[in-house]
C-alpha cells in the first residue's frame, strides 16, 4: 500500500517522523502507528504467538487482532498497544511483537491522573448516532458528556460516503461539532474510551493526551475519569465482521471497511485489491477504491449478486457470485499474494496485495455487557441500525429522551435528510469457508491467540458443550482485543459444527473495553501521594532529634531516639531507665480520643465498656476496656470524667475509628432514645507522658499554679491546668507504672508546649522515649497491648481484665456467658522467665509442654511480647497459655529453629507489684 | 487573573460543635428538640438547613447532620460562644478549633483540582455558594464549603492530613498550570 | 507446544442425562464438588455418583481464583487440613494424569509494619513445630529471593521482612476443573450440567433427592458444595448458614516475558500477586464489603490494588489492564469453611473456603468424600462443623493472616 | 463502584461508606437463649433479590440509615432513615 494523497484525517502540512524497527519512517499528523506503517509499505508487524506466522495490520480500530507494538523506550516503553489505536507523534519509537510483551527497567517520567466528571448524559462513540444524540441531549441545556476514543469525530462517516442535507456527511459532523462546541454545558472529548460500566451510572473513561517523546514530567499523557451521569445513551456503532477460511492471517487480508478508512482518512490505497463480500455494504470499498485506479475485483458469496452487483459490473468491476475465498496463498516471505476463490463449480486465483473481506457488521457492546441489567439507551448500529437515516433519528430521539428523562426539553430538533440512501439488500451470514483439503489447522477463529477451526474441532470432540470451556480450553477471545471481532466467531462456528440448534453464544465480556495501563490506575496515587503520611504536632521536633520512625497506621511514630552510635537496644535500654529513675517524655499524641456527652453518657458508656462508668467522680479516671459482641477484647484505654456529662475517653491509636464508629452504631441504631453525643476530638489534643521519679518536678515547672502533689492531685486525678501558658489537660495515668503525667493541650500549641516540657526537663536529663522502650517499661508491669497481647480469640478474662467486669449489662456480656468462655484450658495472659536469663524468645515464639515429642507438636501457648529488661536485669516477656494461671511456676518449652529454650510460666506483673512507684 | 489560589487558612478562628439536645421520639424529645434549635437560632442567629452554611454576624454556622452544627467565628468571640451555646441548653457544646486547619482554594481552576480527588459535584448547578459538603479529596476526610461565586471554597482537613492534601492539590494545580487539566 | 498455549486432552467428559437416582449427588460442580465425586468413587468405591452444576463445570470461583496454593495457616486445625491438601498437590498431576501446571516457585508473605511481622514470627514459629515448611526473611533476603520487589526503604510502607513457603505456587486452574473432571467421568461419575438444584425432597427430617431443572433425581446422601450459592442451598433445604456471600475480585495484564518468579503477598500494602504460565500477570486484593450475587464488584477496589501493587513493583506501571472480574466468594464469621452434617439427616455440608479455598480443592474433595461415605464428619474436619457458632468455637483465621488467599 | 443516596447529604460514591450487612436486626438482649444469640451474631439473611442492608456515610455526615438494594444486580431500590419505615424508600 501506499499514500497516492493526503485523506480527511491527516494534513500535509504537518509532517513528522517516526521510528519503527530501528528505521526511521515519515508520516502525517493524523496518522495512526497503522496507516503510518502502511503508508511506507510496512506490511509484516509482528509474528504470531504460536506458531510464528507473520502478521499484519487487519483493521483500521480496536478489533486490531494482529499489529502490536512495544512503544517508547527505556522506563517508558509501553508493551502491546495496538499499532491501529496508536496515534502517531514525532519522534514516536516503535517495535513489533508478537502478542507478548516486554517490561523494561528504569525512570518512566510519564505521568498519569485521574478526573471526576458528572453530567446529566453521557453519549458515549461520536459517529453520526452518538453525534445526533448529544445534539439533541444538549440542546435545552443539559449537560453532556461526549466520548469518542478516535481522534476524529464522525464515526463510520469518515469511510462511508454519505450525504446528510444534500452535502457531504462530514460537512454534517463539522456543523454539530461546532454547536457542541459552543455550548458551554457541553465536554466533548476525543482520544477518549468509554472503558468500564459502573453501577448507577457511573463509566470510566480513558482519555489519552498528546504525547512527546520523550515524555516530559509535567504534563499528564492520560487520564482516567469517573463519570457519574443521570443517563447513558450507547452509541458505539458496529464492527466488521470477518470470514475464516484457510491462511486467513496472510498480511494483506484485512477488513474491507477498513481498506475504505485508509483510503479515506489517511490517502492509502493497495495497488489490487480482492473483495470477498457477503452483503451490498462491501462494495462501498470496491468503488471507492476503482476511483482511486486500484484494480478491484468481487467475490460476492451471495447467489444472486443483486443491483450492487450489477452496478459494479456496470462499472467494468469484475464479480463472481456464489464465490468465496477458499484460502490465500503466500509469497516467500509469507505476505498475501492470492486469493483462493471457488464459484459454483469455479476455481481459481487472484492475485491481490489486498484481500478485503467484508462479512457483514456486529453491534459493538462491550461496554453495555459488562453490566447487562443497566438501563443504558443504545442507538444507531449498536443497536443493529444499519441505515444512517435510521442511526441518525435514532440518535436524536435518544438524546431527546435522555434529556427530557432527567428534566431538560429540547427544542425538537430538525431531522437531516439523508441520501440518496445507500442502496442495500441484507447480506447472508458466513462464518467460515471450509478447508478445501479438510485441513483446518490454518484456519484462524482467534487471530491474536492462534485458534483454529481445528481447535474448535478438538475442544467440542473432548465433550466441550459450553462456549466458556470452549474459550477455556482453547483461549479464544482471550487476548488483548478481547475476542472484539473473535468470539463471536468461536461460538457461531461452535454451534454450527455442533450441528446443535441452540447457539452456544460468546463468552462473557468484562471491563474494561480497552487495556488500561497500571499507571493510569494508580493516578497521582505514587510515590509521596501514595498514602498520606499523619504526623502529630511534635514531629519536627521528633524528626530533629533524629527519632527512629515507625509507621503505626497512617501515623509516622518515634520508634526510639538513638543519640549517635548507639544501638536500638541500647537507646530503649537508655530510655527505659530514664523514666525507671529519672523522667523522660513520649509523644502519645495518637491515641485515639473521643469526647461523650449528654445526660445520658455515663448510662452510655456502662452499655460500652466492661467497667461501671457511671460511678467515676468528675476530676476521676478510670482504665477501662471493651468487648466485641463475641466477647474477644476490642479496645482499652483511659475514661476521664470532665463534668457529670461529659467524658473523655481514649481509646488505642489503631482502633481511634473503629472504636468512635462502634459508638456511633450503638448511638444510632440500638440507643436512639439516649441523650448523648460523641465527638471525635484525636486531633483537638497533643498529649504528652512526662513519666519518672522526676515527672513531678518537669510538670510543676511548666505548670507552677497547680497543685501536683500527691495529696492534692492524686493517682488518677484530672483536672484542667495551664501549662507552659496553655490552658489544658493534666491526667495522672501511668503506663509504664512509674509516677506519670498525661499533659493535653490543643493541638496547634503541641509543638511550642512539647519544647517547653523538654527545656524543663533538660537539667533533669529528661529523655524522649519511644515505642519501644514503652512497649517494655508496660510490659514490666503486666500491662497489656490490645492486639499484641490479645488476638482474635482472646477474651478480658484471658487477659487478665476479669476485674473490670461489673454486674451490669454491657455488650459482649453474653457470649461471655458462654460455657466455651469457662473452659479451664483457654489461652491466658500469663508472664514468662526464660530460664537462660540472656535469652530473649523472640516474639511469636511457641511453648510446648514436651519438647521431645515429634512434629506435628502440640502447642500450648506463644509469646506475645519479649524484651530483655535493664530494669530486671534480664530478659522476660508476656505470653498467652492454654490454662496459663495454672501453670504458674512451672516450666514449659520454646522449641526455636537452633535450640529449646525452657522457661518458667510466672505473674505478669514484674515489676513493683505493690504499685508503690507510681506516686512518686 | 490567577487562574487558582490556595493557601492555607492563617487564622481560621474558633470552631466549635454543638448538637441539639432531644433525640428520640415522642412529644418529650421533640419538645426538647424544638427548645434546643431555639435556644441556638436565638444564639446565632440563624441556622442553615441541610447541607447549607449560614452566615450571620461574622460567623459562619456549617450543617454537618441531622444534629450537629460547627461554627466557625474569630477567635474573640470563640470562647465565650461555648459558655453561651451552653446556656441554651444544646446536648452537647465542643470546642474543635484544633482539630481542624483550613484552606482556601479559590479561582478558575478550583473545580478542576477538586475533580482530580472528590467525586462530589462541584458545578454551579448542584454546588453553590452556601453549599456544604462533608466528603473526601484524595481519600482525605474533608469539609469543604463554597463562600463565594469565584468560585472560592473553605476546605478544612485534619492537621495531621493536612500537608499530604496540600502536596496532593499542589500536584494537581501543576498539571493545571501545564494546561492539562481544563 | 509454545508456553503461552496449552496441552489440552483429546477427551474430557461425557455429558450425561441424570439417572432417576444416585448413591450421592455433590450439589456444585466446582473444584471441590470435582474432587468430591472423584474422591467418592476412587477412595471409597463410590461411583454412583452424580455431580450436577447450573451452568457449567467450574463456573463459579474455581475458574475465578489468583491459583495461589500454600498451607502455611496459623491454626493447628486448619494447618492440618491445609496441609493434607498441599501433600495431595504434590502428586495430584500423577493420579490425575494431567498437567496441572503446579508450581512450588514459594510464596513470599511480605510484612510492612512491627506488628505485621509480631504475626508472620508467630506464624512462622507454629508451622515449623506443625511441620510445616516456612522460612523468616529479612528484607535482604527479600531483595535476593525476588528481586524484582522494590525493597527501597523510601516508600511509604517499606518491606520490613516477609515469609516464605516454598513448597507453595500456583497451579493452572482451568486444567484443574479439566483434569478432576475427567478422572471423576472416567470412574463412572455422571457430570450433570445445565441442571440447577432448585429444591430438595424430604422425607421426614431425612433428604431423598434433589429437584433440579433437569427434573428430579434421588439420593442416597447429598452434598452441598455451592461455594458463593450455598446460603441459597440451605435455605431451599431449609436451615440457615452463617455465610456471608460477597464479590472478591481479581485482574489480569496482557501476556509478557516471565519477570516474577514467585507469588507475591502482601498483607499491609493490600494486594496478592503472581505471573501466570503465559505470563499474564495475576492479581487480586480484598474482598468488597456488600452482599452480592452478581459477580462483579466496585472498580475502586481495582484501582486501590494497582496502586498498591506498583509501591512494590514499579516495573509494572506499563503493564496493562486487560480484564477484570470477581467470583462471589462464602465467607463465615471466622473466615474458616464449614464442613459436616446439618440439621437435615443425609444432607452435608462443604462450604466457607471463602477467599481461599482453591488450595484446598484436593484436600476437601478427600475429607469430604469420606465424610459422605461414611456418614460422619472426617476426623480432620470434626472442629469446622456448623456446631461451631452455637458454641461460641470459632476458628478464627483473621488474626494470623490479614489476606486469607 | 456503587453510587448511594445518603437521606442526608444525596447520592455519593461508594467509598464514602461503610456497609452494615443485614438492615432491621433486633438485638435480643444479653439473656437471648444460645440458639438466639449465634443466630445474631453469625446468622445474616442472604437473599438474592432485593436485600434491607444498613449503611453508614462514614466521610459525610457519619449517620447510618437503610438501603434496597437487588443483590443480583446492585440496583438501589432506595434509601431510607432509621426512623422511616422501608416502604418511604426513595
Ligand atoms: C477472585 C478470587 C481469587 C481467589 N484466589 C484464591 C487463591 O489465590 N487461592 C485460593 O486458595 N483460593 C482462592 N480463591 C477462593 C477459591 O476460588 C474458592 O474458595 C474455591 O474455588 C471454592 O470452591 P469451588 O471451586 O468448589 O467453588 P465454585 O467453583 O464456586 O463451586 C460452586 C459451584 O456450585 C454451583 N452451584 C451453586 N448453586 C447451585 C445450584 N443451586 N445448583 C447447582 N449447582 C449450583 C456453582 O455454579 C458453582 O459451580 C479465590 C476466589 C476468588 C473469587
Ligand atoms: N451498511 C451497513 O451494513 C452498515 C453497518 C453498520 C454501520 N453502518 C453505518 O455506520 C454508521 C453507524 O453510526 P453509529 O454512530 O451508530 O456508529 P459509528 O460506527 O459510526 O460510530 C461509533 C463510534 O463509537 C466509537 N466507539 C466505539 N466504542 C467506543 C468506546 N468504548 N468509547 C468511545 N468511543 C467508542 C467508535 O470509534 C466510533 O467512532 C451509519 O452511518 C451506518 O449507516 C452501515
Ligand atoms: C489465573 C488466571 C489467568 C487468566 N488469564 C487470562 C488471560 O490471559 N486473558 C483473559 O482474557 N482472561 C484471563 N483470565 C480471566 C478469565 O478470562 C475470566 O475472566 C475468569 O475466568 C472469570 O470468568 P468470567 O469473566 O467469564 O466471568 C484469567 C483468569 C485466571 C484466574
Ligand atoms: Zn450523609
Amino acid at each position: 500500500m501506499r499514500r497516492l494523497r493526503p485523506g480527511t484525517a491527516t494534513d500535509p502540512a504537518k509532517p513528522l517522523s517516526f521510528r519503527w524497527n530501528g528505521t526511521a519512517f515519515d508520516a502525517l499528523a493524523g496518522d495512526t502507528l497503522a496507516s503510518g506503517l502502511l503508508a511506507n509499505g510496512v506490511r509484516v508487524v509482528g509474528s504470531s504467538v504460536s506458531f510464528g506466522r507473520p502478521r499484519g495490520v487487519m483493521s483500521a480500530g480496536l478489533e486490531e487482532a494482529h499489529a502490536f507494538a512495544q512503544i517508547g523506550e527505556g522506563g517508558a516503553s509501553e508493551p502491546l498497544m495496538r499499532a491501529t489505536t496508536v496515534d502517531l507523534h514525532h519522534g514516536l519509537v516503535a517495535r513489533g511483537l508478537s502478542t507478548k510483551g516486554t517490561l523494561v527497567q528504569g525512570d518512566d517520567p510519564a505521568r498519569f491522573e485521574k478526573r471526576h466528571g458528572h453530567c446529566d448524559v453521557l453519549v458515549v462513540g461520536g459517529g453520526p448516532a452518538g453525534l445526533a444524540a448529544a445534539w439533541a441531549a444538549s440542546a435545552g441545556g443539559a449537560r453532556v458528556i461526549l466520548v469518542e476514543t478516535t481522534a476524529r469525530w464522525g464515526g463510520a462517516l469518515g469511510r462511508d460516503l454519505e450525504l446528510i442535507d444534500g452535502a457531504p456527511a462530514l460537512a454534517w459532523v463539522d456543523r454539530i461539532t461546532r454547536d457542541l462546541a459552543a455550548r458551554p454545558e457541553v465536554t466533548a472529548l476525543r482520544r477518549t474510551t468509554a472503558a468500564v460500566s459502573l453501577d448507577q451510572n457511573g463509566v470510566v473513561l480513558v482519555e489519552r493526551l498528546p504525547e512527546t517523546t520523550p515524555p516530559d514530567r509535567i504534563r499528564p499523557i492520560r487520564r482516567l475519569w469517573q463519570v457519574r451521569a443521570r443517563a447513558v445513551v450507547v452509541a458505539t456503532g458496529a464492527l466488521e465482521r470477518g470470514v475464516v477460511f484457510q491462511d486467513n492471517d496472510r498480511p494483506g487480508v484485512m477488513l474491507a471497511s477498513a481498506v475504505r478508512s485508509y483510503w479515506h482518512l489517511h490517502g492509502i490505497a493497495p495497488a489490487t485489491v480482492v473483495l470477498f463480500t457477503t452483503n451490498d455494504d462491501g462494495y462501498r470499498t470496491a468503488f471507492d477504491l476503482v476511483e482511486a485506479g486500484v484494480l478491484v475485483r468481487v467475490l460476492d458469496a451471495r447467489e444472486s449478486i443483486g443491483p450492487v452487483g450489477e452496478q459494479a459490473r456496470a462499472r467494468g468491476i469484475e464479480v463472481l457470485s456464489n464465490a468465496v475465498v477458499a484460502g490465500t496463498r503466500a509469497d516467500q516471505a509469507g505476505l498475501l499474494a492470492a486469493a483462493r476463490f471457488q464459484a459454483g463449480r469455479r476455481q481459481g486465483e487472484w492475485p491481490c496485495e489486498v484481500l478485503a473481506v467484508a462479512g457483514g457488521y456486529q453491534p459493538l457492546l462491550d461496554l453495555p455487557a459488562q453490566r447487562p441489567d443497566q438501563s443504558h439507551r443504545i442507538v444507531g448500529a449498536a443497536a443493529g441500525q444499519w441505515s444512517l437515516a435510521e442511526c441518525l433519528l435514532d440518535g436524536l430521539d435518544a438524546g431527546v429522551a435522555a434529556a427530557e428523562a432527567v428534566g431538560f426539553g429540547s427544542p425538537g430538533p430538525t431531522r437531516p435528510v439523508v441520501g440518496p440512501d445507500w442502496d442495500r439488500s441484507p447480506g447472508t451470514t458466513l462464518w467460515q469457508v471450509p478447508a478445501p483439503d479438510g485441513d483446518e489447522t490454518r484456519s484462524f477463529v482467534d487471530l491474536h491467540r492462534d485458534v483454529t477451526v481445528a481447535g474448535l474441532d478438538r475442544a467440542l470432540g473432548a465433550g466441550v458443550r459450553s462456549v466458556e470451556h470452549l474459550k477455556r480450553y482453547t483461549l479464544a477471545g482471550t487476548g488483548i482485543e478481547q475476542g472484539k471481532s473473535a468470539k463471536a466467531a468461536a461460538g457461531a462456528i461452535a454451534s454450527d459444527r455442533l450441528g446443535s440448534e441452540k447457539p452456544l453464544g460468546v463468552s462473557t465480556g468484562r471491563p474494561p473495553t480497552e487495556p488500561i495501563a497500571f499507571a493510569l490506575l494508580a493516578g497521582r496515587a505514587r510515590g509521596d501521594l501514595f498514602e498520606p503520611v499523619r504526623t502529630t504536632p511534635a514531629h519536627p521536633a521528633h524528626v530533629a532529634a533524629g527519632a527512629v520512625f515507625e509507621n503505626v497506621g497512617q501515623w509516622k511514630r518515634p520508634r526510639y531516639f538513638p543519640r549517635p552510635g548507639e544501638t536500638m537496644a541500647e537507646a530503649v535500654a537508655r530510655e527505659a531507665r530514664a523514666v525507671r529513675t529519672g523522667v523522660a517524655i513520649m509523644d502519645a499524641s495518637t491515641l485515639g480520643k473521643i469526647e461523650v456527652q449528654g445526660a445520658d453518657a455515663a448510662e452510655f458508656l456502662d452499655r460500652l465498656y466492661l467497667n461501671r462508668l457511671s460511678s467515676l467522680k468528675v476530676g476521676r479516671a478510670r482504665y477501662a476496656a471493651m468487648c466485641r459482641l463475641d466477647g474477644t477484647v476490642f479496645d482499652d484505654g483511659v475514661v476521664m470524667r470532665l463534668a457529670p456529662d461529659r467524658f473523655f475517653v481514649t481509646t488505642s491509636t489503631g482502633h481511634a475509628a473503629s472504636v468512635f464508629e462502634w459508638m456511633e452504631e450503638w448511638r444510632q441504631t440500638e440507643w436512639p432514645d439516649l441523650e448523648v453525643w460523641t465527638t471525635s476530638t484525636t486531633e483537638q489534643w497533643a498529649t504528652y507522658a512526662v513519666a519518672g521519679p522526676q515527672a513531678r518536678t518537669v510538670v510543676q515547672s511548666v505548670a507552677p499554679t497547680c497543685d501536683l502533689s500527691r495529696e492534692g492531685f492524686p493517682f488518677l486525678g484530672v483536672r484542667p491546668a495551664t501549662i507552659a501558658g496553655i490552658a489544658g489537660l493534666l491526667a495522672r495515668v501511668s503506663f509504664s507504672g512509674e509516677l506519670a503525667f498525661e499533659v493535653m493541650v490543643q493541638s496547634r500549641h503541641g509543638l511550642a508546649v512539647w519544647n517547653a516540657l523538654l527545656e524543663a526537663g533538660t537539667p533533669l536529663g529528661m529523655a524522649r522515649y519511644g515505642l519501644e522502650a514503652l512497649s517494655l517499661l508496660r510490659a514490666e508491669k503486666g500491662y497489656l497491648i490490645v492486639g499484641q497481647d490479645t488476638d482474635a480469640d482472646t477474651s478480658p478474662i484471658d487477659a487478665g481484665l476479669g476485674w473490670m467486669i461489673s454486674d451490669k449489662d454491657f455488650l459482649g456480656r453474653r457470649s461471655l456467658e458462654m460455657a466455651t468462655h469457662r473452659r479451664s484450658d483457654r489461652k491466658q495472659l500469663v508472664g514468662f522467665l526464660p530460664s537462660d536469663p540472656a535469652i530473649v524468645l523472640p516474639e511469636g515464639a511457641q511453648f510446648v509442654a514436651d519438647p521431645t515429642q515429634p512434629k506435628p507438636m502440640t502447642m500450648i501457648g506463644h509469646v506475645t511480647t519479649s524484651h530483655p529488661s535493664p530494669t530486671l536485669g534480664r530478659s522476660f516477656g508476656l505470653a498467652l497459655v492454654r490454662g496459663g494461671r495454672d501453670r504458674i511456676g512451672h516450666i514449659v518449652h520454646a522449641p526455636l529453629e537452633d535450640r529449646t529454650v525452657a522457661v518458667e510460666i510466672v505473674d505478669p506483673v514484674f515489676y513493683d507489684k505493690a504499685g508503690a512507684r507510681r506516686d512518686g | 487573573m490567577a487562574r487558582l489560589r490556595f493557601e492555607p487558612v492563617r487564622d481560621l478562628g474558633a470552631l466549635t460543635a454543638v448538637r441539639p439536645a432531644g433525640r428520640g421520639q415522642g412529644p418529650e424529645a421533640s419538645g426538647a428538640r424544638a427548645r434546643a434549635l431555639g435556644g441556638l437560632v436565638a444564639a446565632l442567629g440563624a441556622l442553615p438547613g441541610e447541607n447549607r452554611v449560614a452566615s450571620v454576624s461574622g460567623r459562619e454556622v456549617l450543617w454537618l447532620g441531622p444534629d450537629e452544627f460547627l461554627i466557625a467565628s474569630s477567635l474573640e468571640n470563640g470562647s465565650d460562644l461555648e459558655q453561651v451555646l451552653r446556656a441554651t441548653g444544646a446536648g452537647a457544646v465542643i470546642d474543635l478549633s484544633s482539630n481542624w486547619v483550613g484552606f482556601d482554594l479559590a479561582g478558575d481552576g478550583a473545580r478542576a483540582v477538586l475533580a482530580s480527588g472528590c467525586s462530589i459535584d462541584f458545578h454551579p448547578r448542584s454546588f453553590g455558594v452556601g453549599s456544604i459538603a462533608q466528603t473526601s479529596m484524595a481519600r482525605v476526610p474533608i469539609t469543604i464549603w463554597q463562600r463565594s461565586p469565584e468560585p472560592s471554597y473553605r476546605i478544612l482537613v485534619r492537621p495531621s492530613l493536612a500537608s499530604y492534601l496540600a502536596a496532593w492539590v499542589a500536584d494537581a494545580a501543576g498539571s493545571l498550570e501545564a494546561g492539562s487539566l481544563e | 507446544m509454545p508456553e503461552h498455549a496449552f496441552h489440552n486432552p483429546d477427551f474430557l467428559w461425557r455429558n450425561p442425562d441424570p439417572k432417576p437416582s444416585y448413591d450421592v449427588i455433590v450439589v456444585g460442580g466446582g473444584l471441590h464438588g470435582l474432587a468430591t465425586g472423584y474422591y467418592l468413587a476412587k477412595n471409597h468405591g463410590i461411583a454412583n455418583v452424580a455431580v450436577v452444576e447450573r451452568a457449567w463445570l467450574g463456573s463459579g470461583n474455581a475458574v475465578r481464583n489468583t491459583t495461589i496454593i500454600r498451607s502455611n495457616y496459623l491454626r493447628d486445625e486448619s494447618a492440618a487440613l491445609y496441609e493434607h491438601s498441599l501433600k495431595l498437590w504434590e502428586t495430584l498431576a500423577e493420579a490425575l494424569d494431567y498437567d496441572l501446571l503446579f508450581d512450588q516457585r514459594g510464596v513470599l508473605q511480605l510484612h510492612h509494619s512491627q506488628a505485621d511481622v509480631r504475626s508472620g514470627t508467630r506464624l512462622v514459629h507454629a508451622l515449623r513445630l506443625n511441620g510445616i515448611d516456612a522460612e523468616w526473611l529479612d528484607t535482604e533476603s527479600v531483595k535476593e529471593f525476588c528481586p524484582l520487589i522494590n525493597t527501597s526503604q523510601d516508600i511509604r510502607y517499606p518491606v520490613v521482612g516477609a515469609f516464605l513457603q516454598r513448597r507453595g505456587g500456583i497451579a493452572r486452574h482451568d486444567a484443574v476443573v479439566f483434569a478432576l473432571a475427567r478422572a471423576a467421568n472416567r470412574l463412572g461419575v455422571d457430570l450433570i450440567q445445565d441442571c440447577q438444584v432448585t429444591g430438595f425432597e424430604k422425607a421426614g427430617d431425612r433428604v431423598t433427592g434433589i429437584v433440579t431443572s433437569k427434573g428430579r433425581i434421588g439420593a442416597g446422601r447429598i452434598g452441598l458444595v455451592g461455594a458463593g450459592r450455598t446460603p441459597l442451598l440451605a435455605a431451599m433445604a431449609g436451615f440457615p448458614v452463617p455465610i456471608q456471600s460477597s464479590p472478591l475480585q481479581a485482574l489480569v495484564s496482557e501476556i509478557v516475558d516471565q519477570v516474577l518468579n514467585c507469588v507475591v503477598m502482601s498483607s499491609g500494602v493490600h494486594v496478592y500477586l503472581s505471573q501466570a504460565h503465559k505470563g499474564e500477570l495475576v492479581m487480586g486484593a480484598g474482598r468488597d464489603g456488600y452482599t452480592s450475587y452478581a459477580q462483579r464488584g466496585s472498580f475502586h477496589i481495582i484501582e486501590q490494588q494497582v496502586a498498591d501493587a506498583l509501591q512494590l513493583f514499579p516495573l509494572f506501571g506499563r503493564i496493562h489492564l486487560l480484564r477484570t472480574w470477581a467470583g462471589i466468594v462464602d465467607v463465615a464469621p471466622d473466615a474458616s469453611p464449614i464442613i459436616g452434617p446439618t440439621p437435615v439427616e443425609n444432607l452435608f455440608l462443604n462450604c466457607g473456603w471463602g477467599t481461599g479455598g482453591f488450595k484446598a480443592t484436593p484436600g476437601s474433595g478427600w475429607v469430604f468424600a469420606d465424610t459422605l461415605a461414611n456418614g460422619r464428619p472426617h476426623p480432620l474436619v470434626v472442629p469446622f462443623g456448623l456446631d461451631r457458632f452455637e458454641r461460641g468455637d470459632l476458628l478464627d483465621e483473621h488474626g494470623a493472616a490479614a489476606v486469607a488467599h | 463502584m456503587l453510587q448511594i443516596r445518603c437521606p442526608w447529604c444525596g447520592p455519593r460514591d461508594e467509598p464514602e461508606f461503610r456497609y452494615g450487612g443485614e438492615a432491621h436486626l433486633r438485638f435480643p438482649g444479653n439473656e437471648a437463649d444460645p440458639a438466639a444469640w449465634a443466630r445474631f451474631l453469625y446468622y445474616r439473611d442472604n437473599p438474592a433479590g432485593a436485600y434491607r442492608e444498613r449503611w453508614v456515610h462514614t466521610a459525610g455526615c457519619r449517620q447510618w440509615f437503610h438501603v434496597i438494594r437487588d443483590t443480583t444486580s446492585h440496583r438501589i431500590l432506595g434509601s431510607y432513615r432509621l426512623d422511616e419505615p422501608p416502604e418511604r424508600a426513595r
